[in-house]
C-alpha cells in the first residue's frame, strides 16, 4: 500500500490515469475515502470528475493506477464487478431505461423473486423509497420517458438505496432537484454517513458542499488540485482552487454586484 | 442500510386512497366504470397494446371474406391456424432478437437445415424421432451460440454475422440434403401425424378454453387481493369477471366454430403454448426485464450490473433454437423436407410478422403475443389470396396493398401517441 | 451470320490450342430442381473425363438469377475456358453471354433451354413445353380412363422462372382441350413446396371434391400439393410431377403421386460433353435439327407412372432400389418387383 | 386580448393546459414576458414548468388555451414555428445530437452557406461562444457523445444565442454547469435582458433567481400559484409557494442546522 | 443579438497557438510527423473511418488470390468493376435511408420495375432511350415519395411499408413485362454499349487520375490557408503533398493495371461519380447535416428546426431513384429486363453492401464511400468464388465464412473503440 494511503480508507485511489484519444482525461489521481465520510470532488465543467465516477464503478476502466478497497488492490473491470464490490452510482446521466417504467428501473437487475416477480411488493418498496425523497411522481407505472428531469433523477438515486452499499456514489445528484427534493438528498448523506457508508460526492454547489461534506477534493484540468478539510477553508477558496484563480468569473461578479450594478 | 431507508418511511400509505393514487393530478377510476374510461383514455392517448393490430385484422379479415365468402369459413381458419405454426414459433425467435436491438436473418437457413437434419436422420438413419428432434433443436442452439460469440468477442455487427449464417447455413442444409435433394417424411410418422391430421378432442378443447378463462379470472383475483393488502389500488372484482367472460365467449366461440370441421389443431395449441411460455418469460422473469432493458439502453442496463453478453448469448440462443424447431414443424407439415425448405420469404416472413405484431426494430418495445398476431394478419393474408384465383402480378400486388392497409389501420390507431407526447 | 462468326473463331482457337489442358464451363440455372446438381453435373464431368482426362469442367449454378449468370460466364471467359454449356436462367437475357462468348471466340452451348433472339452455337435439349404437355396429358388420359367428373388444380413453377413458363404453356396446352374444368391455377413463388401447400390447401376448402386432379409442374410443388391434401384428410386425387426426384420415386411407388417425367439427362449430359469437345477440338459439330437458326438435338423425355417406374427409373440404372426401397418404401418396391 | 395582459407583454400566455394520459400536467396557466425583462418560472419537480416550456417553443402542442405573441395570437405547431417567431429555447434535456460534433450541433440548422459550408467561419465562431461561456471544451471536433455534462449544456445554450430571437427561454441552464460557467451565464442573462430581449428563465435555485430575475411565477402541481416581484418576496416566501407551505423541509432542514444537529 | 455576445469576446484568437489547440489538455501535433502521430493515435483510439474495411478487403483478396491466381488479373478486375456498378449505385441509396434510421427492402423490386418500364418503353414502344431513361428514374422517385408520405403521415414502420413495396412492385414489374416474360435491349444501343463495352480512353483515364489528384491537393490546399487565416489550426503542406501523392500514385496504378486489359469501364466511372457527388451533398451541405441529425436524435434535429418531414422524403425519394439507377445499370448490363431481374439477392447484396462499409443501422453514423467499398467487398467474394469450381452447398458456406472474415477483420479493428469510451 502507497505510504500517503489514509489508515482507515475504505476506498483509496493512487495513480489514476485516463486517455480519450488525445484528451488527458485525468492525470495522476489519488482519492481516499473512509467510512462515515462524506468526500466532496469538486472541478471545472470537463475537469474529469465524471471520468472519475466511472472508473470507481466499472464503467470505463483507467489506463494506470491502482484501486484499494477495503484493504485489497482490485479491478473494476465491468459495472457488475463494482456491484459486488458495494459501490453504488448515480451518474450524471442517470443511465435509465426509457422504455421501462419506474419500478422495473428502480429493480433492474435485483428484481424480487427473480423466476416469477413480485410486482406488489416491489411496487410497495418503490413507493416508500420516492416518498422518502418527497418525490412528486404521480405513477410509478409510467415509462421513465415520461418524467420530468428531477423526477428521473430522484429516480436514479433512490435506486442506488436498494442493495446493500459500502460506497455510494453521487454524481451532481441535485443538479435537476427541486429545493425540497435537495434538502432531502442533502438528509439522505447524511443518514448514510451516520450509517458507515463512504460516500462520494460530486457537486457544483458550494452551499450544498459546505453543508454536508467531510472533506472537499478539488479537480483542475484533470489534476488534483488540493484536498480540505471542510471545516478549514471558504467557499471563495474552494472557489479558486476550481477555476485556479483568485480573479475569476464568479469573483468579478460577486464584486461587480456589491459595487450596485443593476441585478 | 434498510432500516436508513426505513426509518423515515412516514406510515401514511394504506388509508383511503391507494397508495398509488394519491397524486392530485391523477384522475381517480374505480370499478367497472373506471376500468372502461381507462381503456378510452388510453385508447385516445395512444396506448393500446395489441389493439391496434386486431383491429387491423378485423379489417382485412372483412376485405377478404368480402372477396371470397369461404375465406372465413370454418375449414379455411383451421388451414390458417396450422399454417401459422411454424413461421409462428420462428417469429417468436425474431421478437426475442429484435427486443434487444439485434437481429436474424438467418433463421430460415437454420429452420431449412433443422428440417433437413431432421429427415436425414430420422428417415435415412433411422434414429428414433425423438433423438432426430433433439438433434435438430440442439444444432439450432449452437448456431445461436456462435452467433452470440461473434457478437460478444468481435462485435461483428448481428445482420452482418447473421446474413453469413443465411448463407452459410443454406449451404450446409443443401450439403446435408446430399445428393437426394428431398427427403419424404413418412405420413404415417407420429410427426408427420402431429402437424397434419392431430386435432385436440372437442371435449378437451372446451376444458381447455374454460381452463384459461378462468385461470385467467383466479390470477387476476389474487393478484388484486394482494395489491388490496398492500395498500395499492387495484382493477375491480367486476372488471375481472368481465374480461374473463369475454376470453371464455371468444375461446368457447372459435373451439365451437373450428370444431364444426375439424377443430383446433394440436400443433397451432402447441405454438400458442410457446407464446404464452415465452410471455411469461418476457414479462414476469428477472430475464425478461433484463432483456427488455437491453434493448431500451444497453448501457445503462450494463451499468445496472446486467451481464449483458448472457442476456445477448441467451437471446440468440433461443432464436435460433425456434428457428429449428420452426423447421421441424415445417418439415413435418410438409411431410418432406427439400432444399427450398426455410427459402423463399421465410425470413422475411418472420421478420414482417414480428414487426407488425408492435416488435420495435430499434429493440426494447414488443411482446410474445405480437408474433401471435403478426403471423395471423401474414397468413390470412396469404391464405385469402390464395382463395382468390389472380395472375401472380395482380396476387403481388394485392398482397402488399392488403398488408399496407393492415399496418396502416393499426399506426393511425396508434398515431395519437405522438400527439400526446410518448413519441 | 453470328453463328458462323463464332463458329470461325472456334476454329481459329481449336487449331492454336488443341482441347488438352483445356477448360470447359459448364453452367446451371438453379437450385429449385434438383437435378442440375444432382444428375447433369456428374454425368457432364464424367464424360468429359472420359472423352478428354487432362481437361477440367467448371462448375457453375446461378441460383435463378440472370445477372449471377452473366458473371459466372465472364468469370469463366477471364479464366479461358474453350467452351461454355449453358442452360439458361432466363433464355432472353442469355443473349448477351452468348455474344460476350462469341466476341471472344468462345462458342457456346444451349443446354436444356434454348436462347432464341441470339443463335447460339449448339443446342442440346428437351422441350420444356413438351414436358409440360406430356405430365399434363398423360394426367388427362388417366382421368378420361377413370371416368373421373370435375375440375383440375395447376400448380406452376416460380412466376420469375422461365423454364416455368414454358411448363406452363405445355400444361395448358393439354389441359385447356381436355374437357376437365380448370378450377384455379397458381404461379409458386421460388417453386416453393410450402407455398403451394398453402395455396392447394385453400383450394380444397373452395372446391373440395371437385378436384379430380393436380397437375403440379415439378416434384417439389407435387410434394406440397399431396401433402395439402393429406393434411385435410383427403384422399389424394392422381397428382403429377416432373424431374424424377427420388422423393417422387418413392411418392409414385407408394401410390401417393400419379406421375412424374423423366428427362433422359444421362444422354443428354454426355450428348452435350461430347458436342463441347469438338467444339473445343476446334471442329464445328453439324446438328440434327434447326432451331431459332441453330443447329440442334432434341431428346424425348419420358412420362413415369407406377406401371412404368421400374422399367424406366430402376432397370436403365438411373436409380438404385437400395436408395429408393427404404423403410415404408419396401413394401411397394416389392408390389412392383423393383429389387 | 385578455384585460389582464400587460399591455407591454410581448408574449402572453392565457388559460393553457395540457395533458398526459391520466396525469394533467398544466392547468390554466398564464404567464406574461416583457421585453427588458426576466420572467423566473420556479415549481418543484413535475411541477410542469418544462412542459410549458415545450409549449412556447412548439415541441408540444396545448389541449387548451391562446398564446399571443407581440400583440397576435399565434399557433406554435412546431419547433420550425417557434424558430420563426423568435423563440429560442435551449431544453432541459438538451435535444443534442450525439453523433454530431460540437460545431454540428451549434449550427444545426441554421449552418453557414448551406450548399457549400463554411467550416472555417463556423469554428471561428464556435469558439467565440465557447470562450465566452467559459467553457471548457478542449476540441469542438469531437462529437457532443464524448462531451462532460456541463460542457453539453454550455453548448446549448451556445447555440440558443445564434440566430436573433427576441424571446430566449433557458430550461435550468446552469443545472450542471460549474461555478464560473454558471456566473458567466448569468451575466450573460443580463446582458441579453439589457439588449431588449424576453428572458424565461427556470432554475431551481434561488440565489440566481434572485440575482437575475425581475418577476418570478410559481407553479404548483400544474397551476399557477402566485406571480411576484423579485423585489418584495424573500426566497423563502418563494419556496413556501412551491411546497404549498412554510413548513417544508427546506424549511426543517435549515432550523435543525441552526439548532446544532450534526452537519 | 451579434452585438451582445461579440461584446465581450477577448480577442485572443490568432495568437502563437491556433484557437482550436489551446486547450492544456491536448496533445499537440504538427506537421507530417504529427499527421502521422495523429494516424496512429486514431487507430488506438478506433477512430479509423473506412480503413478497417480496406484491411478485411485486402485480406479477402488475398485468401482468393491463394485460392485461384486469376482472381486479381486484370481481366477479372475489370469485371469486378464492371458488376459492381449496378447494385452500387442501389446500396448509394440504402446509405442514405439508413442514415436517417430507416430501411427500404423494396430496392430490388424498385430497380426490377425500372428495367422493365426501360426496357417496355424503349423497346417495345420504341420511344428514345432519355425517355424511357427518365420515364425508369421519375418511377423510382414516386415510388419513393409515396412511402415518405406514408411514413410521415401515419408512421408506419418503413420495414412494412417497404415490404409491402417489396411484394407491390415485383407485381407490377412482371405485369409490366406481361406475358413475355424478359425484353431483349438491342446490343446496339447506346445504353447497352455504355454498360458493356464503354471504356474509357487511357489518355482520359490517366488524366483523370490526375486531376483527382490535383484536385485533392488544391482544395486541401485552400482550406488549410483558408483555417491558418482565421487563426485555426491546419494541416501541414507536407502531410498534403504525401496524401495526394498516394492518391495519384493508386489512381494511376489502377488505372495502369485495369489498362492492361479493357481499362476502366465509363459504368464504374459513373458510378464513382455518384458516390463522390453524394458524398459532397452528406458532408458538406447543409441537407447532408440534417440527414445525419435526424438520424442521431430526430427530436433533437426537429427541435433545431429542421424540417424532419422534407428530410425523410428527400432520402427516400434518393433511395428508390437510386434503385431505379442501379435497375436501368443492371438491364443495360444483362441488355435484357425479365421477371427475376432486381430479384434474388439484390435487396440483401445492397443492404449488406452499406452495413459493411460502416454504416449504421441504426441511423446517424456512415459515408457515401462505405458503400462503394462494401459493394466491392461483396463483389469480391462472389466473383471469387464463381472462380472455384465448388459444389453449390459448398459455395455457399465458403460465401458465409469469407463474408464473416472480412467482417471480423473490420470489426476487430474497430474494436478499440469500446475500450476507449466511444462505444
Ligand atoms: N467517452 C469519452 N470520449 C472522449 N472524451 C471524453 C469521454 N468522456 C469524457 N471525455 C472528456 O474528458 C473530459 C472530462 O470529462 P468529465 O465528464 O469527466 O468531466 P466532468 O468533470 O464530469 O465535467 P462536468 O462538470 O461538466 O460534468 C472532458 O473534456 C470530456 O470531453
Ligand atoms: N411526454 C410525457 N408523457 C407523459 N407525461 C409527461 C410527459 N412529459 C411530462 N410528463 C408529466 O408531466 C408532469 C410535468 O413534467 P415537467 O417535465 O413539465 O416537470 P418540470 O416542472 O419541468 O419538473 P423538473 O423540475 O423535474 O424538470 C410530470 O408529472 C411528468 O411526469
Ligand atoms: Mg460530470
Ligand atoms: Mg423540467
Amino acid at each position: 500500500m502507497s505510504p500517503t494511503q489514509q489508515p482507515d480508507a475504505v476506498l483509496s485511489l493512487r495513480g489514476i490515469s485516463k486517455t480519450f484519444g488525445a484528451v488527458a482525461a485525468l492525470t495522476d489521481i489519488e482519492l481516499d475515502v473512509a467510512p462515515h465520510q462524506v468526500v466532496a470532488v469538486v472541478g471545472d465543467n470537463g475537469a474529469g470528475k465524471s471520468t472519475l465516477v466511472k472508473i470507481l464503478s466499472g464503467v470505463h476502466p483507467p489506463d494506470s493506477g491502482t484501486i484499494t478497497f477495503a484493504g485489497r488492490e482490485v479491478d473494476i473491470p465491468n459495472p457488475a464487478a463494482a456491484h459486488k464490490l458495494g459501490i453504488a452510482t448515480v451518474f450524471q446521466d442517470l443511465a435509465l431505461c426509457e422504455n421501462l417504467n419506474v419500478i422495473q428501473n428502480l429493480f433492474l437487475g435485483q428484481e424480487i423473486r427473480p423466476l416469477r416477480l413480485n410486482d406488489v411488493a416491489m411496487e410497495t418498496r418503490s413507493w416508500e423509497l420516492l416518498r422518502q425523497l418527497s418525490a412528486k411522481i404521480p405513477s410509478v407505472r409510467v415509462p421513465v420517458a415520461a418524467l420530468s428531469g428531477g423526477q428521473r433523477q430522484t429516480v436514479a438515486i433512490a435506486r442506488s438505496l436498494l442493495g446493500d452499499p459500502e460506497i455510494i456514489i453521487l454524481d451532481e445528484p441535485t443538479a435537476a432537484l427541486g429545493v425540497a427534493q435537495t434538502a432531502e438528498v442533502l438528509n439522505l448523506v447524511e443518514r448514510l454517513r451516520e450509517n458507515g457508508l463512504g460516500v462520494i460526492m460530486i457537486s457544483h454547489n458550494m452551499a450544498d458542499v459546505k453543508a454536508v461534506a467531510d472533506k472537499v477534493a478539488v479537480l483542475r484540468l484533470g489534476r488534483n488540485n488540493g484536498v480540505f478539510d471542510v471545516g478549514d477553508v471558504s467557499a471563495e477558496d474552494i472557489i479558486a482552487a476550481i477555476t485556479g484563480a483568485t480573479d475569476n468569473a464568479v469573483a468579478r461578479r460577486a464584486s461587480r454586484r456589491q459595487e450596485g450594478l443593476p441585478s | 442500510m434498510k432500516d436508513t431507508v426505513n426509518s423515515t418511511t412516514d406510515g401514511t400509505t394504506g388509508g383511503t386512497v391507494a397508495t398509488d393514487h394519491q397524486d392530485e393530478r391523477l384522475q381517480r377510476r374505480e370499478g367497472l366504470r373506471g376500468a372502461f374510461t381507462d381503456v378510452v383514455e388510453r385508447a385516445r392517448g395512444g396506448d393500446l397494446g395489441v389493439i391496434p393490430v386486431v383491429v387491423g385484422l378485423i379489417v382485412i379479415w372483412s376485405v377478404l371474406q368480402i372477396l371470397n365468402p369461404i375465406f372465413l369459413s370454418s375449414q379455411n381458419l383451421v388451414n390458417l391456424t396450422m399454417e401459422s405454426a411454424a413461421v409462428g414459433v420462428i417469429a417468436l425467435g425474431i421478437v426475442c432478437v429484435l427486443l434487444v436491438g439485434q437481429i436474424d436473418l438467418s433463421v430460415g437457413s437454420v429452420s431449412g437445415l433443422s428440417g433437413a437434419v431432421l429427415a436425414v436422420l430420422f428417415v435415412d438413419q433411422g434414429l428414433p424421432a425423438w433423438v432426430a428432434i433433439s438433434a435438430a433443436v440442439i444444432i439450432g442452439a449452437a448456431v445461436g451460440w456462435v452467433y452470440a460469440q461473434l457478437f460478444n468477442r468481435f462485435g461483428v455487427p448481428s445482420f452482418v454475422i447473421t446474413l453469413a449464417g443465411l448463407l452459410g447455413f443454406l449451404g450446409l442444409q443443401l450439403y446435408v440434403l446430399g445428393t437426394k435433394g428431398a427427403i419424404n417424411l413418412p405420413f404415417d410418422s407420429g410427426l408427420v401425424n402431429f402437424a397434419q391430421l392431430a386435432f385436440v378432442p372437442a371435449w378437451l378443447s372446451y376444458t381447455l378454453a374454460v381452463v384459461a378463462a378462468g385461470w385467467l379470472f383466479a390470477s387476476g383475483y389474487l393478484h388484486a387481493r394482494e395489491r388490496r393488502k398492500a395498500g395499492l389500488s387495484s382493477k375491480s372484482t367486476s372488471a375481472l369477471v368481465v374480461r374473463s367472460a369475454a376470453l371464455l365467449v371468444a375461446l368457447l366461440f372459435m373451439v365451437w366454430y373450428l370444431g364444426q370441421t375439424r377443430g383446433v389443431g394440436w400443433m397451432f395449441v402447441f405454438f400458442v403454448a410457446l407464446v404464452l411460455v415465452m410471455h411469461y418469460l418476457l414479462s414476469r422473469t428477472r430475464w425478461g426485464r433484463s432483456v427488455y432493458a437491453v434493448g431500451g439502453n444497453v448501457e445503462a442496463a450494463r451499468r445496472a450490473g446486467i451481464n449483458v453478453r448472457t442476456i445477448y448469448t441467451s437471446v440468440f440462443v433461443l432464436c435460433s433454437s425456434f428457428a429449428a424447431v420452426g423447421g421441424i414443424l415445417a418439415a413435418a407439415r410438409l411431410a418432406a423436407a427439400n432444399q427450398s425448405s426455410g427459402g423463399g420469404d421465410v425470413n422475411l416472413n418472420a421478420i414482417a410478422a414480428a414487426v407488425i405484431g408492435g416488435t420495435s426494430l430499434f429493440g426494447g418495445r414488443g411482446t410474445a403475443f405480437g408474433a401471435l398476431l403478426g403471423i395471423i394478419v401474414i397468413q390470412s393474408i396469404s391464405s385469402g389470396l390464395t382463395l382468390l384465383n389472380l395472375d401472380s402480378s395482380i396476387r403481388f400486388m394485392v398482397t402488399g396493398a392488403v398488408l399496407l392497409l393492415a399496418v396502416v389501420v393499426d399506426s393511425v390507431s396508434r398515431r395519437s401517441r405522438t400527439s400526446h407526447g410518448r413519441a | 451470320a453470328c453463328g458462323s462468326t463464332g463458329g470461325d473463331g472456334a476454329a481459329t482457337s481449336g487449331a492454336e490450342g488443341g482441347a488438352e489442358n483445356a477448360k470447359v464451363a459448364f453452367l446451371m440455372p438453379d437450385l429449385a430442381s434438383t437435378r442440375y446438381e444432382q444428375q447433369d453435373k456428374p454425368l457432364f464431368e464424367a464424360k468429359m473425363k472420359e472423352l478428354c482426362p487432362s481437361c477440367s469442367v467448371i462448375y457453375q449454378n446461378a441460383d435463378s438469377d440472370a445477372a449471377k449468370q452473366q458473371q459466372q460466364a465472364n468469370s469463366a471467359l477471364a479464366q479461358g475456358v474453350k467452351a461454355i454449356v449453358i442452360d439458361p436462367v432466363d433464355s432472353t437475357a442469355a443473349a448477351t453471354i452468348v455474344r460476350a462468348a462469341q466476341a471472344q471466340q468462345v462458342p457456346i452451348i444451349a443446354y436444356d433451354r434454348p436462347i432464341p433472339s441470339t443463335p447460339a452455337d449448339y443446342y442440346i435439349s428437351f422441350d420444356n413445353e413438351k414436358i409440360g404437355s406430356l405430365i399434363a396429358q398423360s394426367l388427362v388420359d388417366h382421368l378420361k380412363a377413370e371416368n373421373a367428373e370435375g375440375g383440375i388444380l395447376q400448380v406452376n413453377g416460380s412466376p420469375t422462372d422461365a423454364a416455368a413458363g414454358l411448363i406452363k404453356k405445355g400444361i395448358h396446352s393439354a389441359v385447356d382441350p381436355s374437357g376437365f374444368k380448370l378450377l384455379a391455377e397458381y404461379d409458386t413463388p421460388e417453386w416453393s413446396p410450402e407455398k403451394a401447400q398453402t395455396w392447394v390447401s385453400g383450394q380444397i376448402t373452395q372446391f373440395g371434391d371437385d378436384i379430380v386432379g393436380v397437375v403440379a409442374a415439378n416434384d417439389g410443388t407435387a410434394s406440397g400439393t399431396i401433402a395439402a391434401f393429406k393434411a385435410a384428410g383427403k384422399d389424394v386425387p392422381p397428382v403429377t410431377g416432373n424431374d424424377a426426384e427420388i422423393a417422387a420415386a418413392q411418392r409414385i411407388i407408394k401410390g401417393d403421386q400419379y406421375n412424374t417425367i423423366s428427362k433422359p439427362i444421362k444422354i443428354v449430359a454426355e450428348a452435350a460433353a461430347d458436342v463441347a469437345y469438338k467444339f473445343m477440338q476446334g471442329q464445328k459439330p453439324e446438328g440434327k435439327d434447326s432451331l431459332y437458326d441453330t443447329p440442334s438435338e432434341l431428346f424425348v423425355p419420358t412420362v413415369v407412372t407406377k406401371e412404368n417406374v421400374k422399367e424406366v427409373l430402376f432397370d436403365s440404372g438411373i436409380m438404385k432400389a437400395s436408395e429408393v426401397c427404404t423403410g415404408e418404401y419396401a413394401e411397394g418396391c416389392a408390389a412392383l418387383d423393383i429389387k
